[in-house]
Formats: C-alpha cells, structure tokens, sequence
C-alpha cells in the first residue's frame, strides 16, 4: 500500500521538524490530489449551481454532482436514487431523528442504542425523546468491548421502534454488531439505523445484503471533503421520511400556505447542495475503488496487527478495545501509565506524531470504561510501518518525561 | 528542551499529589469549570472568613497542566484575602500571557512572586496547552465572582 | 473594476465557442483564485478535524477556522462568537425555524412573510405553522415589485411573533423593505430575521446597525466556496434558541438520557464543520473587503443601469422588476415576447451567455406576479458591459429565430 | 445551425398554436406532468372507448419544445388503440435516444412514422431539453398506466 503515500501531498510535511507521522485517521483522513484537483478543477472550470439551469455550466455541474451521486451510491451497492448528500453522518443521523422519529414515535416508544456510540448516534435521539415522550435504551458491552448480545431477550420488546448502531466504534474501534441487530429489528419490525462513519471507510460495505433501513457516513472520514456525507436509506423509508429542511430544490410546488415535495432523494436536500463537495466525493470513492476495499481492509489489518504488537511493548501501556484483529479497525486507544491522554498527545506531536487525545465525542462509553479519556492512533491506507516506530519512540520520550522510565 | 521545561519536576508533582483534594463540607462557595474541547474537569470549594481564604478544596480530572495549575493555585491562595487573590490571578496571566495576545510579560518579572506558579511558563511554548493551565483559574473566578456578590 | 476578472479562472472559459459571459451570479457566483488557492492549501498542507485537537495541524485548522468565523463576522459589522456556520442560507433559516419557532410558536400565532420571499423563507415556516398551528401572513407588493407597506396596521398586531423577510428579491431585485419591518418588530416584540442570501453579498452590511435579530446568507453567492454560509443572531436570542441538530461539537456534557449544550456558537455547530469551505469563506470576505463593498455596489449599480438601458433598445422585451437602480440590485429578470425564458436561455447559451430561466424558487411570486417564468440575468464585481452586449446580441437572435423580427 | 434545427417552423407553430388544447369534460383518464427543475407542466384527458382514444385534451405551461412535443402527441394519438400509442411512444424515445443512453437510432428510420414529430429530433443535440420534449409523453404513461388499471 505504499506507492499510495505519493498521492497525499500533507504527507511530505514536517510537523516541529519531524517526519509528519498522521495517525488521526478516524477524526479526518488526508486527501489524495485526485480528490483536491477534481474540487480545484469544478471551480476553476465549470462552477455553477445545479439542477434549475439551462446553461452550459449548470449543466455540466449537474451531471458531475449527479454523477457523484451515482459513483457514492455504487460504492456501497445502492442505486442513485435512494442516497441522500448530507452535511456529514451527524446531519445524516438527524435528518432521520426528525424526518422520521419526530413523526412516528410516541411516549412509551423505545429507541435502542448502544453505550458505544459516538454524540451524534446519541444526542439526535436524546432531542426526539424529549419531543416525543420515546425512551432511550441501551446495549451494555463485552469485557472484550463488543455489544453484549447475551441477555436480549431482556431489552428488546416491541415496544422497540428504532434500533440506531455504530458500525464500528471511533475509540475502541470495535466493529459493531449490524448482522444481528438488523435481524433483532426485522423480528419485531424496528428500523435499523447504522452510523457508519467508521465503518463504510474502512470495511467492504453492500447495502443490499447488510439488510439495515438506512446508513449514515461522512465523505471527510473517507478521502473526501469536508462538509459532505451521504444517507442511504431502502426506498421505502426515505418516502416514508419526512423532509428535515424545506426550501428550495426539494419541492414539486409550494404555495403560500402549503406545498409538495420533490420526489426521493430530492426531497431531502433543501437548498443549493454541497456542490463542490459532492464532486469531491465521487473523485474520493473513485480512489477507493482504484485501491480496492479488501486491499485496503487487509493493509488496516497488517498495521493494525504490528501496532498492537509494537504498543504490547511498551510498558504500562493499556489498549482500551479488542486485541483481536478480525473484530476491530485500525482505530487503537490506549493509556500509558499515569500520563495523561492529553500529555502523550503533546509528548508525540513534538515528535511529528498526530494522535488524537480525549472522550472523542463518545462520553458515555468513557464513563462505561471508567476511562477519562485516551490517546487514539488511527489508521488508513496510507500509514505505514514507519509511523507507528515513530509513535513508539514518542511513547518511550514521554515515560521518560514522566519518569516512568 | 520545550518538553523538558514544560513537564518539570514540581508540575509532575503537583499532578501526582495534588495539594487541597477533595471536598469542603461547609464550603461557603463553589466553581466548576470545564474545559469541553479536551475534557478537563476541575471543582472548586472556598470557605471565606472575613474576605479571607481561610479554606480550599478542589477537585479535577485532566492533563498534568491542568491539575498542577489547580494544585498550585490551591496553595497559594490558602490564607489570602480575596484582593491579594485577584492580583496574584492577573499576575498569573500576565505571565501566561493570556488575554494579553501580543504584550510581553510584565518587566518586573511577575512570576517571581508567583512561587511555584512559575514553572508553568513553559506552557506558553504550547499555545493550545495554555487554556489547560488556566482552567482552575477560570473556575476560581467563578467562585470569587460567587463570593464578592454575597458580600 | 475591470481589474478583478484576471482573479477569476473560470472567465477565460469558451461556452459553445463563445467568450463566456456569466450572467448567473444570483445562482452562485464564480470564485477567485484567492478562495480556490486557500481551500487547496488547507487540504494539502494542514487538513485536520478542528478542536479537539492536541497535535500541531489540528491546532493550525482550529486557529484558521475559528480566524474565518472571525472575519466573517466583522465583514458584517458582528462579534464572532455571535456568527454560526451553517450549510447555507436554507440550513440557517431552517435553524431558526426549527430552534426558535417550533419551540416558541403556539396556536394563533403569525408568521409575518412577504410574497418576495424565496422558498427557503417560506418552506421552513410552513413545517413550522403545521408543528406549532401557527399562521403564515404575506405582505404584498407595490406596483414597483416593492413591499407594499400602505396598510401595515391591517395586518400587523401582537399576535405576529416572528418577521422573515428577503434583504433583496432573487427574482426582481428588488431592495427589501428591512429597516421599516423591523421597526415593525420592535414595536410589537417580534423577532425580526432576514434572508440575505442576494443582500449579504451586494449591499454593505452592518448587523450592528440594521436592527435585525438574525441574519442568514450563502458563502457560494459571494464568492466563497459551495457547503457553506452562516446565520448571525443577537447573542440572547441565540442563547434562547435550542440547537436544531445534536452531536458532536455542539455539547458540554453527554449523558446516556441527557446532554447539556456547548455555548453559543458552538451549541448550533453539531458535527465535523465544514472546515475546507470556512476557510475558503474567510478569504472570500478577505477579497471582498479588499475591494471594498461600496465600491462593488457602486460597480453594480453602474452595470445595472447599463443593461437597463441596453434591454430598453430590445422591441417586445419586459423586464420584471423596478427600473430605479438605487433601490434594486444587479439581478435583472425579464421576459422576450412570447419566446419562453428556457428557449431565451438556450439561444443565450448558444452565444456563451449564461442566464437562468424559470421560477426561481420563488413560485408564490411567480404567481403573484402572473408571470410563469423568467428568464434573469444576474451581475456581479465581475460583470462587464461586454457580458451585456453579448446578451443582448442573443437576444436579438432569439427574436429572429422565433421570428419576432 | 444547431439552433435552427431546434426551432423548426412545425414547432414553433405547434408552441404558439397548441392542437387539442383544454380539458375535457367527460374525460376517462387525468393525468399531470411536471418538470420541477424548469417548472413546465403539462396536463392531459383521455377518452377512451373500446381501446381506441377518441377523444384527446391538454393544457400546459412551459417552453417551445415541451408544449410542441405536448401538441403533436395529442395530434398523432388522437384515433389510435392504446396498444398503437404505446408503439409511437416507444418509436418516440428511440428517436429521442431517451433512456436508450448509446444506442443509436434505429436504422430503420423510427422518426418516418411519427410525421410532425420527427422536427423534434433537433433536440438530441440539447441533451438538458430533451426532457422538456419527454414531459407530455411522460404523463401520457401516466394517464395509460390508468387506463389499463381500468381495463
Ligand atoms: C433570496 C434567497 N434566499 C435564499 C436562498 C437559498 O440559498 P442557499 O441555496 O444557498 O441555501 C437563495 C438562493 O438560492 C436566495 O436567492
Ligand atoms: C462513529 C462516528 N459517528 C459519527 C461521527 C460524526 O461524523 P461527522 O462529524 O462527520 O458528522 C463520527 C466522527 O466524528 C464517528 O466517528
């Protein structure tokens, strides 16, 4: 997976006069210049507004954001017409809170989470509970960090309205347990909801055999630009849906005092879209598709494997989530001894090394851990061996730092 | 060098024993300060006799910047007036330079008064580290705040 | 104002053979070599996810987005930490709509609009009415495409709780009546919030001075990149406002049952911002700022007088919208006998000249108006006489073609 | 040259003097088209005896090429079974290349029977109107589909 490192131009930088190690992964990845140029090359050549025009330009850019549209469906096994652009997995998580939840539930109704997900599978829903008198329920873990699947029967009834999940978790990077959640929900007639943020970028993802009603992502953890993400959702769901956001572009007709909307996926997306960003998008989901999900599944295996066994090294360092491979992604937290979290961010980063330190937006599943906090290195397909060396010198700096040494 | 000078010694003792932990029972004031961007937590209880700081108990969760900061704060206001409380804290951000954007600290070196307060002059090399050394203080303000409108 | 087009990569473009002449700047504007250059050096040399960083790029990303929120808002006269980044002038209102109307609005309560209004202002209101049983009331216009404010007594009393109204039509161009509506809303103790989607960008604005409560605009309409705009809101009312969306970002503290905000602007600013177009936002007001808004409107109102008189010279040509310059802007529609505005548009686009032709998102106006389509052509700082001249050449061979000649 | 061969006489004539133009009182079948990214419309009524449309009526709004296609359809199925009609629409697309993405026209000349309809072919070379043309067909489906439900 080396010769990809060429295509990332941050990679050559120097961060304090060191080699730039980027093990931030999960909170955004770096861009190829195939992503940068197709964005730098839209507004240099045809920019232009989408959908209403009868100009050259505005045609152009609609074919390259419809096109977008089609490439980022394909990628996930969807056909054009049943994925929504969003502003990023929380938007997509609460355009389906208020499109859907605030108009179906009612006191009494359940939505079941787990206590490993991340604010935005968790707020949004807080939001409609309050709205809508629903309850909150949630799926406790593993000691090996998976959601417990052992005492179901306890939780799930048909009181059960939604069931919204995380793919994969961002601080243990545990994969999450769709299979069987979408099952539990396709017993007792819940909608499945996954927040795939982590899990589309890194895992090979079809959303005609996963089986769940609607899956949320964000381009930027993806290649992709800021300030895009997709909803997919089974047809039958985004009619169902209400629109989150009404304005322009969504509608068929408006009135002064009543209007109808634009058919699916239109209806969701209020506004001039994210246009820039879109074609960014589809040039991000090109590349993957270049390099292959399984390539790059099996290289976040690889680093992943040589990072916990480089990590096992050091001592009084604890890996907070699975030590098994095949369960997890390449998203590592850890503690070193009495240092804190924040302390190994800023021992590293002088040393070029970009960890992420914190409840990354995840205080819930902190508070189950009994963890304050952790460091988080994450992987993507352009780390190499060299970055985790590099972050493992900066462990050691910071026991001597600490005098742990 | 900048890391020696920012984790030295007496901050990593402040971080591992910090002075003044726990709770007041009969606390006549209380801060809780939060700083939402990295996590850090820090508590503050004050008992106040006569404008005087006759007690102080805090507690904190957070990076070794973070609770040093508190641990050494806690010292050094224990026994002050609230008067002496509010210079020694413009003193303090003198030094750390905060709020003071683009001015150099005070000639007349205010962190010589400051006592073990001074070792946090290393932070200043790590801008985004300051807010962390000045959670406790922002807390204490609080309090203070608290304190001077029960007067 | 000749000088800046040598800014604008895009102008150098041939449309169907033709020198283009964009004329669809009320859609989107194009974007300076400035903008392009600072969203593509932020991608290649310190793309990070913002705050909760400890390592060097994330602060670099944090510091550039949070300078951008901070030179947005003195472009318009405002303190920054009283300016959200939204995704767009429809994502502010729908904000408002949702954070302040449906928690606030009862049954019996109004919604004062005007018949200008674009669907981004009407839209939101009416999900709203439909949450709260609150009603829509329009204002109407003059004779001179202005809002009619003879009989103001008739329809304005206590019951009115919120005044949304369009800084300036993207249909007829004409000036909104501002100052008199929140004169209004002051008297009555309503909020007053203005679409600026077509007035941020054209006419100097000081919210310090303009008396609204809150403000939204579009960066993609001046200037700045496509995904992003903002809403400014006096600091009580924005501290009154519940944040529409919940994740990420925007929280103090997550519990499994309950959350508690972050402060203003951040409680409104759930999730990965869109970080890349902040940025870009930033340098667009930079660029605007360093020609100066008086400047551009005094450009505007020149190119405007130029194609009023030009489209004057054309025989059976109508245009839709007032002809005093001082109280319209550049945003110029018009209809061409019976030759229909998507034809007009198509010749146009034959000739490299790039008009809009249709509703405009503006359907209640359209048909207020009794006018089922427009054909609109819509300047910029850009804009030279020459754009105009090929216009109207086109227009002369639409009539030729349709035989009107 | 393009733009001549878009607005032909035929169309023009058809755009400002639209054949079967109303509604019907006594019509069988209702349907309506709307193109929302341009705003066009176009609404249709069938009568329908025996399988055979005997009676055709439209209204519509929009521009030269969606309200010409709109008059020569109801010119050319006026008097037709529906089983004929759908074999024009199909002829109709081909020559339109709508939906048939690459394939090219059919060799066998599909335009020759489609009289005035074939002016429309001008349009192929503006692929952002042939949707414009494709409207009135679009609701005819509509309108079919309804009639065949009704069978
Ligand atoms: C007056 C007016 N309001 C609102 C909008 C909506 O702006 P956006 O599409 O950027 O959300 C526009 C532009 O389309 C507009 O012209
Ligand atoms: C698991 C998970 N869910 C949701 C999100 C939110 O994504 P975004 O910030 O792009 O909206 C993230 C990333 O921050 C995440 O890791």
């Amino acid at each position: 997976m080396n010769h990809v490192r060429a295509d990332f131009p941050i990679l050559d930088r120097k961060v304090n006069g060191k080699r730039l190690a980027y093990l931030d992964s999960a909170a955004t990845t770096q861009k190829p210049i195939q992503v940068i140029e197709a964005v730098d090359d839209y507004y240099r050549r045809y920019n232009s507004n989408v959908h209403r025009g009868a100009h050259t330009l505005a045609d152009e850019a609609t074919v390259a954001y419809e096109g977008a549209r089609a490439k980022v469906a394909r990628f996930i096994g969807a056909a054009a017409d049943e994925l929504v652009f969003t502003r990023g997995t929380t938007s997509s998580l609460n355009m389906v809170a208020y499109g859907w939840g605030l108009n179906r539930l009612s006191p009494g109704d359940r939505i079941l989470l787990t206590v490993m997900e991340h604010h935005a599978n968790i707020v949004p829903w807080q939001l409609i509970a309050r709205h809508t008198g629903a309850e909150l329920v949630y799926l406790e873990l593993t000691d090996d960090y998976r959601v417990d699947l052992t005492n179901l029967d306890r939780v799930v009834d048909e009181r059960i309205k939604i069931i919204s999940m995380s793919g994969m978790s961002n601080v243990t990077g545990a994969i999450g347990s769709v299979a069987e959640l979408v099952e539990v929900a396709r017993q007792i007639g819940a909608v499945s909801i996954v927040d795939a943020a982590q899990s589309v970028p890194h895992l090979p993802t079809d959303v005609s055999t996963l089986g769940a009603d609607l899956v949320a992502f964000s381009a930027h953890k993806m290649l992709g630009p800021t300030g895009i993400g997709a909803l997919w959702g089974r047809r039958e769901i985004l009619e169902e849906m209400e629109p989150a956001e009404g304005g322009g572009e969504m509608i068929s007709d408006v009135g002064l005092y009543e209007s109808k909307w634009a058919p699916v996926p239109h209806k969701f997306e209020a506004g001039t879209p994210p246009i820039a960003q879109a074609i960014g998008f589809g040039a991000a989901v090109d590349y993957l598709d270049k390099v292959g999900m399984s390539e790059l599944r099996k290289h976040e295996i690889e680093i992943t494997q040589y990072a916990l066994d480089r990590l096992a090294e050091v001592p009084d360092l604890k890996i907070v989530g699975p030590q098994d491979v095949a369960v997890r992604g390449g998203t590592v937290s850890f503690e070193l001894g009495d240092v804190h979290p924040h302390d190994v961010a800023t021992i590293l980063d002088q040393e070029g090394v970009a960890v992420r330190a914190g409840h990354h937006c995840a205080k819930p599943l902190m508070r189950y851990l009994r963890v304050p906090a952790t460091a988080r290195a994450s992987f993507y397909l352009y780390t190499v061996e060299e970055d985790i060396d590099q972050m493992v010198t900066g462990l050691y700096r910071a026991r001597e730092l600490f005098g742990l040494a | 060098m900048a890391l020696e000078e920012l984790y030295r010694e007496v901050i990593l003792d402040h971080y591992r024993n910090p002075r003044h932990k726990g709770r007041l029972p009969g606390a006549h004031f209380h801060a809780e300060g939060q700083n939402p961007s990295c996590g850090d937590e820090f508590s503050l209880d004050l008992a106040v006799e006569d404008g005087v700081i006759v007690q102080v108990a805090t507690q904190g969760q957070g990076c070794s910047i973070s609770q040093a900061s508190g641990s050494m704060m806690a010292d050094i206001i224990k026994g002050k007036t609230v008067d002496q409380v509010e210079e020694i804290t413009t003193k303090f951000k003198l030094m750390m330079d905060i709020e003071e954007g683009e001015n150099p600290v005070d000639p007349a070196r205010p962190g010589a008064v400051l006592g073990d307060l001074e070792a946090l002059q290393g932070v200043r090399k790590f801008p985004v580290r300051i807010k962390c050394a000045d959670l406790p203080w922002a807390t204490l303000a609080d309090a203070l705040e608290e304190a001077k409108a029960a007067q």
